[in-house]
Protein backbone atom coordinates (compact mmCIF):
# COMPACT_ATOMS: atom_id res chain seq x y z
CA UNK A 1 0.00 0.00 0.00
CA UNK A 2 1.40 3.32 -0.56
CA UNK A 3 2.98 5.74 2.16
CA UNK A 4 -0.09 8.43 1.62
CA UNK A 5 -2.89 5.84 2.10
CA UNK A 6 -1.91 4.70 5.07
CA UNK A 7 -4.19 6.23 8.14
CA UNK A 8 -2.12 8.27 10.48
CA UNK A 9 -2.82 8.01 13.91
CA UNK A 10 -1.98 9.79 17.21
CA UNK A 11 -2.48 8.31 20.58
CA UNK A 12 -3.37 9.63 23.83
CA UNK A 13 -3.74 8.00 27.23
CA UNK A 14 -1.79 9.05 30.64
CA UNK A 15 -1.83 5.13 31.34
CA UNK A 16 1.88 4.48 29.17
CA UNK A 17 1.27 0.52 29.64
CA UNK A 18 -1.82 0.84 27.52
CA UNK A 19 -0.98 3.06 25.42
CA UNK A 20 2.45 0.65 24.30
CA UNK A 21 -0.07 -2.12 24.25
CA UNK A 22 -2.21 -0.54 21.49
CA UNK A 23 0.88 1.06 19.41
CA UNK A 24 1.62 -2.75 19.25
CA UNK A 25 -1.45 -3.79 17.36
CA UNK A 26 -1.66 -0.66 15.49
CA UNK A 27 1.99 -1.30 14.43
CA UNK A 28 1.30 -4.51 13.23
CA UNK A 29 -1.23 -3.89 10.99
CA UNK A 30 0.22 -2.30 7.57
CA UNK A 31 -2.32 0.20 6.73
CA UNK A 32 -2.06 2.13 10.04
CA UNK A 33 0.67 4.72 11.11
CA UNK A 34 1.05 5.52 14.79
CA UNK A 35 2.83 8.92 13.97
CA UNK A 36 2.97 10.53 18.10
CA UNK A 37 1.73 9.80 21.65
CA UNK A 38 0.83 12.09 24.59
CA UNK A 39 -0.89 11.99 27.40
CA UNK A 40 -3.49 14.56 28.01
CA UNK A 41 -5.66 16.72 26.15
CA UNK A 42 -3.16 19.43 25.75
CA UNK A 43 -0.27 17.14 24.12
CA UNK A 44 -3.89 16.41 21.94
CA UNK A 45 -4.12 19.44 20.49
CA UNK A 46 -0.38 20.22 20.05
CA UNK A 47 0.02 17.04 18.43
CA UNK A 48 -2.50 17.04 16.34
CA UNK A 49 -1.31 20.11 15.17
CA UNK A 50 2.34 19.28 14.45
CA UNK A 51 1.36 15.52 12.91
CA UNK A 52 -1.93 16.20 11.04
CA UNK A 53 -2.99 13.11 11.67
CA UNK A 54 -6.14 10.98 9.93
CA UNK A 55 -7.29 9.67 13.59
CA UNK A 56 -6.68 10.43 17.23
CA UNK A 57 -7.18 7.66 19.82
CA UNK A 58 -8.44 9.53 22.88
CA UNK A 59 -8.69 8.45 26.58
CA UNK A 60 -11.27 10.20 28.66
CA UNK A 61 -9.86 10.13 31.96
CA UNK A 62 -6.50 12.14 32.30
CA UNK A 63 -4.81 14.95 34.49
CA UNK A 64 -5.16 18.14 33.36
CA UNK A 65 -7.76 18.59 30.50
CA UNK A 66 -9.33 15.52 29.65
CA UNK A 67 -10.77 13.56 26.87
CA UNK A 68 -14.21 15.30 27.23
CA UNK A 69 -12.87 18.78 27.02
CA UNK A 70 -10.36 17.60 24.52
CA UNK A 71 -12.92 16.74 21.94
CA UNK A 72 -14.55 19.82 22.01
CA UNK A 73 -10.89 21.75 21.45
CA UNK A 74 -9.65 18.94 19.01
CA UNK A 75 -13.18 18.94 16.68
CA UNK A 76 -13.02 23.20 16.65
CA UNK A 77 -9.38 23.52 15.69
CA UNK A 78 -9.34 20.66 12.98
CA UNK A 79 -12.40 19.38 11.78
CA UNK A 80 -10.70 17.15 9.43
CA UNK A 81 -9.66 14.92 12.15
CA UNK A 82 -11.64 12.07 13.40
CA UNK A 83 -11.76 11.58 17.47
CA UNK A 84 -11.65 8.17 18.27
CA UNK A 85 -12.71 7.78 21.90
CA UNK A 86 -10.73 4.81 24.10
CA UNK A 87 -12.16 5.12 27.54
CA UNK A 88 -13.11 3.01 30.55
CA UNK A 89 -16.23 3.98 30.85
CA UNK A 90 -19.33 1.57 29.64
CA UNK A 91 -22.18 4.77 30.88
CA UNK A 92 -24.14 5.67 28.12
CA UNK A 93 -23.68 8.97 28.91
CA UNK A 94 -20.15 9.51 28.29
CA UNK A 95 -20.93 7.99 24.81
CA UNK A 96 -23.79 10.44 23.77
CA UNK A 97 -21.77 13.16 25.56
CA UNK A 98 -18.86 12.99 23.34
CA UNK A 99 -21.02 11.68 20.11
CA UNK A 100 -22.78 15.34 20.39
CA UNK A 101 -19.42 17.28 21.04
CA UNK A 102 -18.53 15.61 17.84
CA UNK A 103 -16.18 12.52 18.25
CA UNK A 104 -16.27 10.08 15.44
CA UNK A 105 -16.35 6.80 17.96
CA UNK A 106 -16.01 4.99 21.11
CA UNK A 107 -14.56 2.08 22.08
CA UNK A 108 -14.36 0.70 25.55
CA UNK A 109 -10.85 -0.31 26.60
CA UNK A 110 -12.10 -3.47 26.88
CA UNK A 111 -12.28 -4.65 22.93
CA UNK A 112 -10.15 -7.25 21.06
CA UNK A 113 -7.80 -6.31 18.76
CA UNK A 114 -10.10 -6.79 15.66
CA UNK A 115 -12.82 -4.22 17.30
CA UNK A 116 -9.58 -1.99 17.72
CA UNK A 117 -8.63 -2.29 13.91
CA UNK A 118 -12.22 -1.87 12.77
CA UNK A 119 -12.86 1.18 14.51
CA UNK A 120 -9.52 2.90 13.42
CA UNK A 121 -10.67 1.96 9.97
CA UNK A 122 -14.29 2.89 10.29
CA UNK A 123 -13.64 6.03 11.40
CA UNK A 124 -10.50 6.98 9.24
CA UNK A 125 -12.64 6.37 6.04
CA UNK A 126 -15.22 8.79 7.58
CA UNK A 127 -17.95 6.73 9.52
CA UNK A 128 -19.19 6.43 12.88
CA UNK A 129 -17.93 3.47 14.72
CA UNK A 130 -19.80 2.66 18.06
CA UNK A 131 -18.75 -0.35 20.72
CA UNK A 132 -21.05 -2.99 20.12
CA UNK A 133 -21.29 -3.61 24.24
CA UNK A 134 -22.49 0.19 24.34
CA UNK A 135 -24.75 0.61 20.96
CA UNK A 136 -27.79 -1.14 23.02
CA UNK A 137 -28.07 0.97 25.84
CA UNK A 138 -28.02 4.00 23.75
CA UNK B 1 -17.14 30.25 88.32
CA UNK B 2 -13.75 29.29 87.29
CA UNK B 3 -13.53 25.64 88.33
CA UNK B 4 -17.03 24.98 86.76
CA UNK B 5 -15.89 26.21 83.57
CA UNK B 6 -12.95 24.18 83.85
CA UNK B 7 -14.71 21.52 84.13
CA UNK B 8 -17.18 22.47 81.25
CA UNK B 9 -14.24 22.29 78.86
CA UNK B 10 -13.25 19.16 79.79
CA UNK B 11 -16.83 17.84 79.31
CA UNK B 12 -16.64 19.66 76.03
CA UNK B 13 -13.65 18.39 75.13
CA UNK B 14 -14.00 14.69 75.61
CA UNK B 15 -17.20 15.54 73.87
CA UNK B 16 -15.74 17.12 71.26
CA UNK B 17 -13.07 14.37 70.51
CA UNK B 18 -15.98 11.59 70.66
CA UNK B 19 -17.55 12.84 67.65
CA UNK B 20 -14.52 13.35 66.27
CA UNK B 21 -13.23 9.87 66.49
CA UNK B 22 -16.96 9.18 64.96
CA UNK B 23 -16.32 11.34 62.13
CA UNK B 24 -12.83 9.48 61.52
CA UNK B 25 -15.02 6.15 62.00
CA UNK B 26 -17.62 6.92 59.36
CA UNK B 27 -14.58 8.01 57.21
CA UNK B 28 -13.07 4.24 58.17
CA UNK B 29 -15.34 2.36 57.64
CA UNK B 30 -16.27 3.48 54.18
CA UNK B 31 -12.54 2.60 53.57
CA UNK B 32 -12.71 -1.00 55.45
CA UNK B 33 -16.20 -1.46 53.17
CA UNK B 34 -14.40 -0.91 50.18
CA UNK B 35 -11.09 -2.59 50.91
CA UNK B 36 -13.07 -5.81 51.70
CA UNK B 37 -15.08 -5.52 48.49
CA UNK B 38 -12.13 -5.00 46.60
CA UNK B 39 -10.78 -7.73 48.31
CA UNK B 40 -13.38 -10.47 47.62
CA UNK B 41 -14.04 -9.03 44.00
CA UNK B 42 -11.43 -7.89 42.05
CA UNK B 43 -8.35 -9.46 43.90
CA UNK B 44 -9.81 -13.07 44.56
CA UNK B 45 -10.65 -12.83 40.85
CA UNK B 46 -7.14 -11.73 39.73
CA UNK B 47 -5.65 -14.32 41.83
CA UNK B 48 -7.69 -16.64 40.10
CA UNK B 49 -7.13 -15.43 36.34
CA UNK B 50 -3.23 -15.57 37.27
CA UNK B 51 -3.90 -19.21 38.14
CA UNK B 52 -5.31 -20.39 35.00
CA UNK B 53 -2.97 -17.99 32.84
CA UNK B 54 -0.48 -20.84 34.01
CA UNK B 55 -2.18 -23.23 32.76
CA UNK B 56 -2.30 -22.37 29.68
CA UNK B 57 1.11 -23.51 28.80
CA UNK B 58 -0.09 -27.15 30.20
CA UNK B 59 -3.15 -27.48 28.12
CA UNK B 60 -1.11 -26.58 24.94
CA UNK B 61 1.27 -29.55 25.17
CA UNK B 62 -1.67 -31.94 26.42
CA UNK B 63 -4.03 -30.86 23.78
CA UNK B 64 -2.67 -28.47 21.84
CA UNK B 65 -3.05 -25.13 20.01
CA UNK B 66 -6.92 -24.57 19.90
CA UNK B 67 -7.54 -25.84 23.30
CA UNK B 68 -4.69 -23.44 24.81
CA UNK B 69 -6.39 -20.41 22.53
CA UNK B 70 -10.12 -21.70 23.89
CA UNK B 71 -8.38 -21.79 27.89
CA UNK B 72 -7.35 -18.03 27.05
CA UNK B 73 -10.50 -16.90 25.62
CA UNK B 74 -11.73 -18.15 29.31
CA UNK B 75 -9.32 -16.12 30.97
CA UNK B 76 -10.38 -13.14 29.03
CA UNK B 77 -13.78 -13.15 30.24
CA UNK B 78 -12.74 -13.71 33.53
CA UNK B 79 -10.98 -10.43 33.19
CA UNK B 80 -13.97 -8.74 31.79
CA UNK B 81 -15.84 -9.43 34.60
CA UNK B 82 -13.24 -8.44 37.13
CA UNK B 83 -13.77 -5.16 35.14
CA UNK B 84 -17.60 -5.40 35.35
CA UNK B 85 -16.70 -5.48 38.74
CA UNK B 86 -14.49 -2.72 39.70
CA UNK B 87 -16.79 -0.71 37.43
CA UNK B 88 -19.27 -1.10 40.00
CA UNK B 89 -17.46 -0.52 43.18
CA UNK B 90 -16.72 2.78 41.27
CA UNK B 91 -19.67 3.93 40.58
CA UNK B 92 -21.04 2.96 43.81
CA UNK B 93 -18.06 5.08 45.23
CA UNK B 94 -18.66 8.09 42.75
CA UNK B 95 -20.18 7.98 39.57
CA UNK B 96 -16.84 9.69 37.63
CA UNK B 97 -19.43 11.36 34.93
CA UNK B 98 -20.55 13.48 37.98
CA UNK B 99 -17.06 15.20 37.91
CA UNK B 100 -17.17 14.34 34.16
CA UNK B 101 -20.23 15.36 32.87
CA UNK B 102 -21.94 16.99 35.59
CA UNK B 103 -25.47 16.61 37.42
CA UNK B 104 -27.96 15.75 34.95
CA UNK B 105 -26.49 13.16 32.39
CA UNK B 106 -25.54 11.50 35.76
CA UNK B 107 -29.29 10.98 37.38
CA UNK B 108 -30.51 10.36 34.16
CA UNK B 109 -27.78 7.20 33.90
CA UNK B 110 -28.75 6.71 37.42
CA UNK B 111 -32.52 6.83 37.09
CA UNK B 112 -32.16 4.56 34.04
CA UNK B 113 -30.71 2.14 35.83
CA UNK B 114 -33.20 2.10 38.43
CA UNK B 115 -35.80 1.39 36.05
CA UNK B 116 -33.90 -1.39 34.11
CA UNK B 117 -33.70 -2.98 37.46
CA UNK B 118 -37.45 -3.42 37.93
CA UNK B 119 -40.67 -2.86 35.86
CA UNK B 120 -42.51 -1.33 38.55
CA UNK B 121 -42.73 1.56 39.59
CA UNK B 122 -42.06 3.45 36.37
CA UNK B 123 -39.51 6.26 36.43
CA UNK B 124 -39.81 9.52 35.22
CA UNK B 125 -37.29 12.51 34.70
CA UNK B 126 -37.67 15.81 33.44
CA UNK B 127 -35.32 19.05 33.42
CA UNK B 128 -36.74 22.03 33.14
CA UNK B 129 -34.36 25.19 32.21
CA UNK B 130 -30.57 25.06 30.74
CA UNK B 131 -27.87 22.48 31.65
CA UNK B 132 -25.65 24.49 33.74
CA UNK B 133 -22.55 22.85 35.93
CA UNK B 134 -22.44 23.53 39.82
CA UNK B 135 -19.44 23.17 41.77
CA UNK B 136 -18.41 19.83 42.27
CA UNK B 137 -19.43 19.19 46.26
CA UNK B 138 -22.82 20.51 44.87
CA UNK B 139 -23.31 18.81 42.20
CA UNK B 140 -22.65 15.45 44.24
CA UNK B 141 -24.87 16.75 47.32
CA UNK B 142 -27.59 16.94 44.53
CA UNK B 143 -27.52 13.93 43.38
CA UNK B 144 -27.31 11.98 46.81
CA UNK B 145 -30.48 13.83 47.57
CA UNK B 146 -32.06 12.17 44.09
CA UNK B 147 -30.91 9.15 45.01
CA UNK B 148 -31.79 9.19 48.48
CA UNK B 149 -35.39 10.30 47.74
CA UNK B 150 -35.61 7.78 45.41
CA UNK B 151 -34.27 5.21 46.90
CA UNK B 152 -36.81 5.78 49.67
CA UNK B 153 -39.62 5.64 47.20
CA UNK B 154 -38.74 2.36 45.93
CA UNK B 155 -38.01 0.62 49.15
CA UNK B 156 -41.27 2.17 51.01
CA UNK B 157 -43.90 3.95 48.82
CA UNK B 158 -45.13 1.26 46.50
CA UNK B 159 -45.66 3.42 44.34
CA UNK B 160 -47.03 3.41 40.46
CA UNK B 161 -44.80 6.18 39.72
CA UNK B 162 -41.98 8.18 40.71
CA UNK B 163 -41.09 11.22 39.11
CA UNK B 164 -38.02 13.38 39.39
CA UNK B 165 -37.84 16.61 38.22
CA UNK B 166 -35.03 19.18 38.21
CA UNK B 167 -35.79 22.94 37.32
CA UNK B 168 -32.43 24.84 36.69
CA UNK B 169 -32.62 29.02 36.87
CA UNK B 170 -29.49 31.34 36.93
CA UNK B 171 -30.41 31.48 40.95
CA UNK B 172 -31.52 28.68 42.47
CA UNK B 173 -31.79 24.85 41.66
CA UNK B 174 -35.36 22.77 42.50
CA UNK B 175 -35.20 19.16 43.08
CA UNK B 176 -38.59 17.46 43.01
CA UNK B 177 -39.16 13.53 43.96
CA UNK B 178 -42.78 12.81 44.04
CA UNK B 179 -44.18 9.56 44.30
CA UNK B 180 -47.85 7.92 43.94
CA UNK B 181 -46.84 5.37 46.68
CA UNK B 182 -48.92 4.96 50.04
CA UNK B 183 -47.17 8.21 51.68
CA UNK B 184 -46.28 8.55 55.20
CA UNK B 185 -46.80 10.27 58.67
CA UNK B 186 -44.43 13.33 58.45
CA UNK B 187 -45.51 14.36 62.14
CA UNK B 188 -44.44 10.92 63.40
CA UNK B 189 -40.63 12.18 64.02
CA UNK B 190 -39.78 8.86 64.99
CA UNK B 191 -40.07 7.89 61.39
CA UNK B 192 -36.98 10.13 60.50
CA UNK B 193 -33.91 7.52 59.96
CA UNK B 194 -30.75 8.63 58.77
CA UNK B 195 -31.76 8.85 54.90
CA UNK B 196 -34.12 11.80 55.54
CA UNK B 197 -31.69 13.24 58.69
CA UNK B 198 -29.36 13.51 55.81
CA UNK B 199 -31.19 14.79 53.30
CA UNK B 200 -31.96 17.14 55.77
CA UNK B 201 -28.25 18.29 56.83
CA UNK B 202 -27.44 18.37 53.44
CA UNK B 203 -29.73 20.69 52.53
CA UNK B 204 -28.98 22.81 55.36
CA UNK B 205 -25.49 23.06 54.74
CA UNK B 206 -26.44 24.35 51.42
CA UNK B 207 -28.96 26.90 52.99
CA UNK B 208 -31.43 25.49 51.35
CA UNK B 209 -35.13 24.10 51.79
CA UNK B 210 -36.41 20.52 52.42
CA UNK B 211 -40.29 20.41 51.95
CA UNK B 212 -41.63 16.97 52.36
CA UNK B 213 -44.99 16.26 51.89
CA UNK B 214 -46.43 13.15 52.61
CA UNK B 215 -49.89 11.58 53.93
CA UNK B 216 -51.13 8.17 54.12
CA UNK B 217 -52.74 6.93 51.10
CA UNK B 218 -51.53 10.14 49.22
CA UNK B 219 -48.06 9.65 48.06
CA UNK B 220 -45.10 11.75 48.93
CA UNK B 221 -43.61 15.01 47.59
CA UNK B 222 -40.42 15.89 48.12
CA UNK B 223 -39.18 18.79 47.01
CA UNK B 224 -35.75 20.97 47.48
CA UNK B 225 -34.35 24.94 46.30
CA UNK B 226 -30.64 25.43 46.88
CA UNK B 227 -29.73 29.24 46.31
CA UNK B 228 -26.79 29.32 43.92
CA UNK B 229 -23.91 32.02 44.50
CA UNK B 230 -24.49 35.04 42.04
CA UNK B 231 -21.04 34.50 41.52
CA UNK C 1 -31.15 28.02 84.64
CA UNK C 2 -33.34 26.54 82.52
CA UNK C 3 -32.47 29.00 79.44
CA UNK C 4 -28.97 28.55 79.58
CA UNK C 5 -29.65 25.04 79.60
CA UNK C 6 -31.82 25.55 76.25
CA UNK C 7 -29.07 28.19 74.79
CA UNK C 8 -26.81 25.45 75.59
CA UNK C 9 -28.62 22.60 73.39
CA UNK C 10 -29.28 25.14 70.42
CA UNK C 11 -24.82 25.42 70.38
CA UNK C 12 -24.91 21.88 70.76
CA UNK C 13 -27.08 21.39 67.94
CA UNK C 14 -25.24 23.46 65.70
CA UNK C 15 -21.96 22.24 66.39
CA UNK C 16 -22.79 18.80 65.71
CA UNK C 17 -24.31 19.78 62.77
CA UNK C 18 -21.24 21.75 61.91
CA UNK C 19 -20.00 18.21 62.62
CA UNK C 20 -21.63 16.17 60.49
CA UNK C 21 -21.61 18.33 57.38
CA UNK C 22 -17.71 17.60 58.20
CA UNK C 23 -18.58 13.82 57.91
CA UNK C 24 -20.47 14.47 54.75
CA UNK C 25 -18.22 16.13 52.93
CA UNK C 26 -15.08 14.06 54.28
CA UNK C 27 -16.87 11.27 52.65
CA UNK C 28 -17.22 12.32 49.59
CA UNK C 29 -13.32 13.38 48.97
CA UNK C 30 -12.78 10.68 50.11
CA UNK C 31 -14.81 8.33 48.20
CA UNK C 32 -14.00 10.59 44.98
CA UNK C 33 -10.31 9.84 45.44
CA UNK C 34 -11.08 6.34 45.64
CA UNK C 35 -12.90 5.88 42.58
CA UNK C 36 -10.13 7.70 41.06
CA UNK C 37 -7.25 5.90 42.61
CA UNK C 38 -9.34 2.82 41.56
CA UNK C 39 -9.92 3.52 37.73
CA UNK C 40 -6.29 5.14 37.51
CA UNK C 41 -5.31 1.69 38.84
CA UNK C 42 -7.11 -1.60 38.78
CA UNK C 43 -9.59 -0.85 35.89
CA UNK C 44 -6.65 0.26 33.53
CA UNK C 45 -4.60 -2.07 34.68
CA UNK C 46 -7.14 -5.06 33.65
CA UNK C 47 -7.70 -3.87 30.33
CA UNK C 48 -4.00 -3.46 29.87
CA UNK C 49 -3.72 -7.32 30.62
CA UNK C 50 -7.14 -7.63 28.42
CA UNK C 51 -5.29 -6.07 25.25
CA UNK C 52 -2.08 -8.00 25.70
CA UNK C 53 -3.86 -11.38 25.67
CA UNK C 54 -5.12 -10.00 22.09
CA UNK C 55 -1.66 -9.65 21.27
CA UNK C 56 -0.53 -13.37 21.88
CA UNK C 57 -3.26 -14.71 18.92
CA UNK C 58 -1.41 -11.69 16.86
CA UNK C 59 1.97 -12.75 17.50
CA UNK C 60 1.34 -16.58 17.25
CA UNK C 61 -0.36 -16.22 13.36
CA UNK C 62 2.86 -13.91 12.52
CA UNK C 63 5.78 -15.63 14.35
CA UNK C 64 4.88 -18.47 16.00
CA UNK C 65 3.96 -20.43 19.20
CA UNK C 66 7.38 -19.26 20.36
CA UNK C 67 6.82 -15.76 20.42
CA UNK C 68 3.52 -16.08 21.47
CA UNK C 69 4.72 -18.09 24.45
CA UNK C 70 7.15 -14.83 25.38
CA UNK C 71 4.16 -13.19 24.96
CA UNK C 72 2.13 -14.74 27.73
CA UNK C 73 4.77 -14.42 29.97
CA UNK C 74 4.52 -10.70 29.62
CA UNK C 75 0.52 -11.27 30.24
CA UNK C 76 1.21 -12.54 33.27
CA UNK C 77 3.74 -10.53 34.78
CA UNK C 78 0.82 -7.68 33.60
CA UNK C 79 -1.83 -9.81 35.25
CA UNK C 80 0.79 -9.77 38.48
CA UNK C 81 1.73 -6.57 38.75
CA UNK C 82 -2.56 -5.52 38.58
CA UNK C 83 -2.70 -8.09 41.41
CA UNK C 84 0.31 -6.22 43.24
CA UNK C 85 -1.75 -2.60 42.50
CA UNK C 86 -4.69 -4.00 44.14
CA UNK C 87 -3.09 -4.89 47.30
CA UNK C 88 -1.67 -1.94 47.37
CA UNK C 89 -4.99 -0.07 47.35
CA UNK C 90 -6.43 -2.66 49.76
CA UNK C 91 -3.49 -1.83 51.85
CA UNK C 92 -3.86 2.17 51.53
CA UNK C 93 -7.26 1.79 52.33
CA UNK C 94 -7.35 -0.27 55.75
CA UNK C 95 -3.70 -1.54 56.78
CA UNK C 96 -5.16 -5.04 58.20
CA UNK C 97 -2.27 -4.90 60.48
CA UNK C 98 -3.71 -2.13 62.57
CA UNK C 99 -6.58 -3.99 63.75
CA UNK C 100 -4.49 -7.28 64.35
CA UNK C 101 -1.11 -5.60 65.88
CA UNK C 102 -1.47 -2.33 66.82
CA UNK C 103 -0.08 1.08 65.65
CA UNK C 104 3.35 0.47 66.32
CA UNK C 105 4.10 -2.69 64.19
CA UNK C 106 1.72 -1.31 61.14
CA UNK C 107 4.18 1.77 61.51
CA UNK C 108 7.23 -0.25 61.57
CA UNK C 109 5.77 -2.19 58.73
CA UNK C 110 5.14 0.89 56.76
CA UNK C 111 7.94 3.04 57.52
CA UNK C 112 10.45 -0.83 56.11
CA UNK C 113 8.39 -0.52 53.04
CA UNK C 114 9.11 3.04 52.50
CA UNK C 115 12.88 2.65 53.19
CA UNK C 116 12.35 -0.49 50.89
CA UNK C 117 11.61 1.78 48.01
CA UNK C 118 14.40 4.05 47.82
CA UNK C 119 18.03 4.35 48.99
CA UNK C 120 17.32 7.98 49.96
CA UNK C 121 16.65 9.77 52.12
CA UNK C 122 17.07 7.35 55.63
CA UNK C 123 13.68 6.49 57.66
CA UNK C 124 14.64 6.24 61.42
CA UNK C 125 11.95 4.65 64.22
CA UNK C 126 11.73 5.17 67.48
CA UNK C 127 9.00 4.31 70.53
CA UNK C 128 9.55 6.13 73.90
CA UNK C 129 7.55 4.56 76.59
CA UNK C 130 5.94 1.43 76.81
CA UNK C 131 3.31 0.14 73.90
CA UNK C 132 -0.31 -0.35 74.60
CA UNK C 133 -3.20 -0.73 72.33
CA UNK C 134 -5.54 1.93 71.92
CA UNK C 135 -9.42 2.00 70.21
CA UNK C 136 -9.37 1.17 66.95
CA UNK C 137 -10.57 4.50 65.29
CA UNK C 138 -7.65 6.40 67.22
CA UNK C 139 -5.18 4.30 66.03
CA UNK C 140 -5.99 4.25 62.72
CA UNK C 141 -6.10 8.56 62.97
CA UNK C 142 -3.14 8.67 64.38
CA UNK C 143 -1.31 6.31 61.88
CA UNK C 144 -2.80 8.41 58.66
CA UNK C 145 -1.26 11.10 60.02
CA UNK C 146 2.13 9.82 59.90
CA UNK C 147 1.57 8.43 56.98
CA UNK C 148 0.46 11.80 55.22
CA UNK C 149 3.22 13.89 57.02
CA UNK C 150 5.83 10.87 56.14
CA UNK C 151 4.52 11.04 52.16
CA UNK C 152 4.72 14.69 52.44
CA UNK C 153 8.76 14.68 53.27
CA UNK C 154 9.13 12.45 50.62
CA UNK C 155 7.48 13.83 48.37
CA UNK C 156 9.07 17.80 48.74
CA UNK C 157 11.63 17.74 51.63
CA UNK C 158 14.82 16.44 49.53
CA UNK C 159 15.48 15.48 52.98
CA UNK C 160 19.01 13.39 53.79
CA UNK C 161 16.64 11.91 56.49
CA UNK C 162 13.15 11.50 57.61
CA UNK C 163 12.58 10.50 61.70
CA UNK C 164 9.20 9.17 62.87
CA UNK C 165 9.07 9.07 67.00
CA UNK C 166 6.19 8.07 68.98
CA UNK C 167 5.75 8.80 72.94
CA UNK C 168 3.34 6.67 74.33
CA UNK C 169 2.63 7.95 78.32
CA UNK C 170 -0.42 7.20 80.67
CA UNK C 171 -2.14 10.60 79.37
CA UNK C 172 -1.36 11.51 75.97
CA UNK C 173 0.60 9.98 72.64
CA UNK C 174 3.14 12.14 71.06
CA UNK C 175 3.83 11.65 67.11
CA UNK C 176 6.63 13.54 66.11
CA UNK C 177 7.70 13.63 62.35
CA UNK C 178 10.80 15.44 61.54
CA UNK C 179 13.17 15.88 57.93
CA UNK C 180 16.25 18.02 57.69
CA UNK C 181 15.10 18.64 54.11
CA UNK C 182 14.57 21.87 52.74
CA UNK C 183 11.39 23.11 54.36
CA UNK C 184 8.57 25.47 53.54
CA UNK C 185 7.27 28.73 54.32
CA UNK C 186 4.11 27.83 56.60
CA UNK C 187 2.71 31.57 56.62
CA UNK C 188 1.99 31.13 53.03
CA UNK C 189 -1.30 29.80 54.01
CA UNK C 190 -1.78 29.21 50.24
CA UNK C 191 0.80 26.66 50.26
CA UNK C 192 -1.14 24.30 52.61
CA UNK C 193 -3.17 21.37 50.49
CA UNK C 194 -5.61 18.54 51.41
CA UNK C 195 -2.80 16.60 53.20
CA UNK C 196 -1.81 19.62 55.51
CA UNK C 197 -5.42 20.47 56.16
CA UNK C 198 -6.78 16.85 56.74
CA UNK C 199 -4.44 16.30 59.39
CA UNK C 200 -5.32 19.86 61.19
CA UNK C 201 -8.69 18.69 60.73
CA UNK C 202 -8.18 15.26 62.07
CA UNK C 203 -6.11 16.84 65.19
CA UNK C 204 -8.64 18.91 65.98
CA UNK C 205 -11.22 16.19 66.26
CA UNK C 206 -9.19 14.25 68.54
CA UNK C 207 -8.67 17.34 70.64
CA UNK C 208 -4.99 17.30 70.04
CA UNK C 209 -2.57 20.00 69.60
CA UNK C 210 -0.30 19.98 66.08
CA UNK C 211 2.92 21.95 65.70
CA UNK C 212 4.69 22.64 62.41
CA UNK C 213 8.06 24.23 62.40
CA UNK C 214 9.19 24.45 59.23
CA UNK C 215 11.54 26.87 57.44
CA UNK C 216 13.42 27.20 54.06
CA UNK C 217 16.50 24.94 54.14
CA UNK C 218 15.73 23.79 58.20
CA UNK C 219 13.53 21.29 57.56
CA UNK C 220 9.81 20.47 58.75
CA UNK C 221 9.19 19.49 62.47
CA UNK C 222 5.56 18.02 62.96
CA UNK C 223 4.78 17.52 66.33
CA UNK C 224 1.32 15.99 67.17
CA UNK C 225 0.00 15.58 70.95
CA UNK C 226 -3.39 13.89 71.27
CA UNK C 227 -4.67 13.46 74.63
CA UNK C 228 -5.89 10.05 76.00
CA UNK C 229 -9.23 9.33 77.95
CA UNK C 230 -8.49 8.24 81.34
CA UNK C 231 -11.24 5.77 81.16
N1 LIG D 1 -41.35 7.90 49.61
C1 LIG D 1 -41.77 7.34 50.76
N2 LIG D 1 -42.93 6.66 50.80
C2 LIG D 1 -43.36 6.07 51.94
N3 LIG D 1 -42.69 6.14 53.11
C3 LIG D 1 -41.54 6.80 53.14
C4 LIG D 1 -41.00 7.43 51.97
N4 LIG D 1 -39.83 8.03 52.31
C5 LIG D 1 -39.64 7.77 53.62
N5 LIG D 1 -40.65 7.04 54.14
C6 LIG D 1 -40.80 6.59 55.53
O1 LIG D 1 -39.90 7.33 56.33
C7 LIG D 1 -39.02 6.47 57.03
C8 LIG D 1 -37.68 7.13 57.19
O2 LIG D 1 -36.99 7.21 55.96
P1 LIG D 1 -35.42 7.30 55.97
O3 LIG D 1 -34.90 7.43 54.60
O4 LIG D 1 -35.04 8.36 56.95
O5 LIG D 1 -34.99 5.90 56.61
P2 LIG D 1 -35.00 4.47 55.89
O6 LIG D 1 -35.17 4.62 54.42
O7 LIG D 1 -35.99 3.61 56.63
O8 LIG D 1 -33.54 3.94 56.23
P3 LIG D 1 -32.19 4.39 55.46
O9 LIG D 1 -32.51 5.55 54.58
O10 LIG D 1 -31.27 4.77 56.59
O11 LIG D 1 -31.79 3.19 54.71
C9 LIG D 1 -39.03 5.20 56.24
O12 LIG D 1 -38.70 4.10 57.04
C10 LIG D 1 -40.45 5.14 55.70
O13 LIG D 1 -41.30 4.61 56.68
N1 LIG E 1 8.02 17.93 54.84
C1 LIG E 1 7.89 18.93 53.95
N2 LIG E 1 8.98 19.49 53.37
C2 LIG E 1 8.85 20.49 52.46
N3 LIG E 1 7.68 21.00 52.08
C3 LIG E 1 6.55 20.49 52.60
C4 LIG E 1 6.59 19.43 53.56
N4 LIG E 1 5.33 19.15 53.92
C5 LIG E 1 4.54 19.97 53.21
N5 LIG E 1 5.27 20.78 52.42
C6 LIG E 1 4.75 21.86 51.54
O1 LIG E 1 3.41 22.13 51.91
C7 LIG E 1 2.57 21.94 50.80
C8 LIG E 1 1.22 21.42 51.24
O2 LIG E 1 1.31 20.09 51.69
P1 LIG E 1 0.01 19.17 51.63
O3 LIG E 1 0.31 17.85 52.22
O4 LIG E 1 -1.08 19.95 52.28
O5 LIG E 1 -0.31 19.07 50.09
P2 LIG E 1 0.46 18.20 49.00
O6 LIG E 1 1.37 17.21 49.67
O7 LIG E 1 1.11 19.14 48.03
O8 LIG E 1 -0.72 17.45 48.28
P3 LIG E 1 -1.54 16.18 48.87
O9 LIG E 1 -1.10 15.96 50.30
O10 LIG E 1 -2.97 16.58 48.77
O11 LIG E 1 -1.15 15.06 47.99
C9 LIG E 1 3.32 21.03 49.87
O12 LIG E 1 2.94 21.19 48.54
C10 LIG E 1 4.75 21.45 50.10
O13 LIG E 1 5.06 22.58 49.33
K1 LIG F 1 -10.87 6.31 30.69
MG1 LIG G 1 -6.72 7.67 31.68
MG1 LIG H 1 -34.01 5.92 53.31
MG1 LIG I 1 0.68 15.96 51.16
Amino acid sequence: MAEQEKIKLVLIDDHKLFREGVKRILDMEKEFEVVAEGEDGDEATQLVSQYQPNVVLLDINMPGVNGVEATRNLVTQFPEVKVLILSIHDDESYVTHVLKTGAAGYLLKEMDADALIEAVKVVGSGGAYIHPKVTHNL
Amino acid sequence: GDLQEVGDMVEDAREKQAFGLKIIQAQEEERRRVAREIHDGPAQLLANVLLRSEIIGRVYDDQGVDAAFAELQDVRSAIKSSLTEVRRIIYDLRPMALDDLGLIPTLRKYLDGVAEQQSEPEIRFALHGNEYRMVANLEVALFRLVQEAVQNALKHAEAEQISVKVEMRSTQITLMIHDDGKGFDTDESSTFGFGLMGMKERVNMLNGELKIEAAKAKGTKISIIVPLDAD
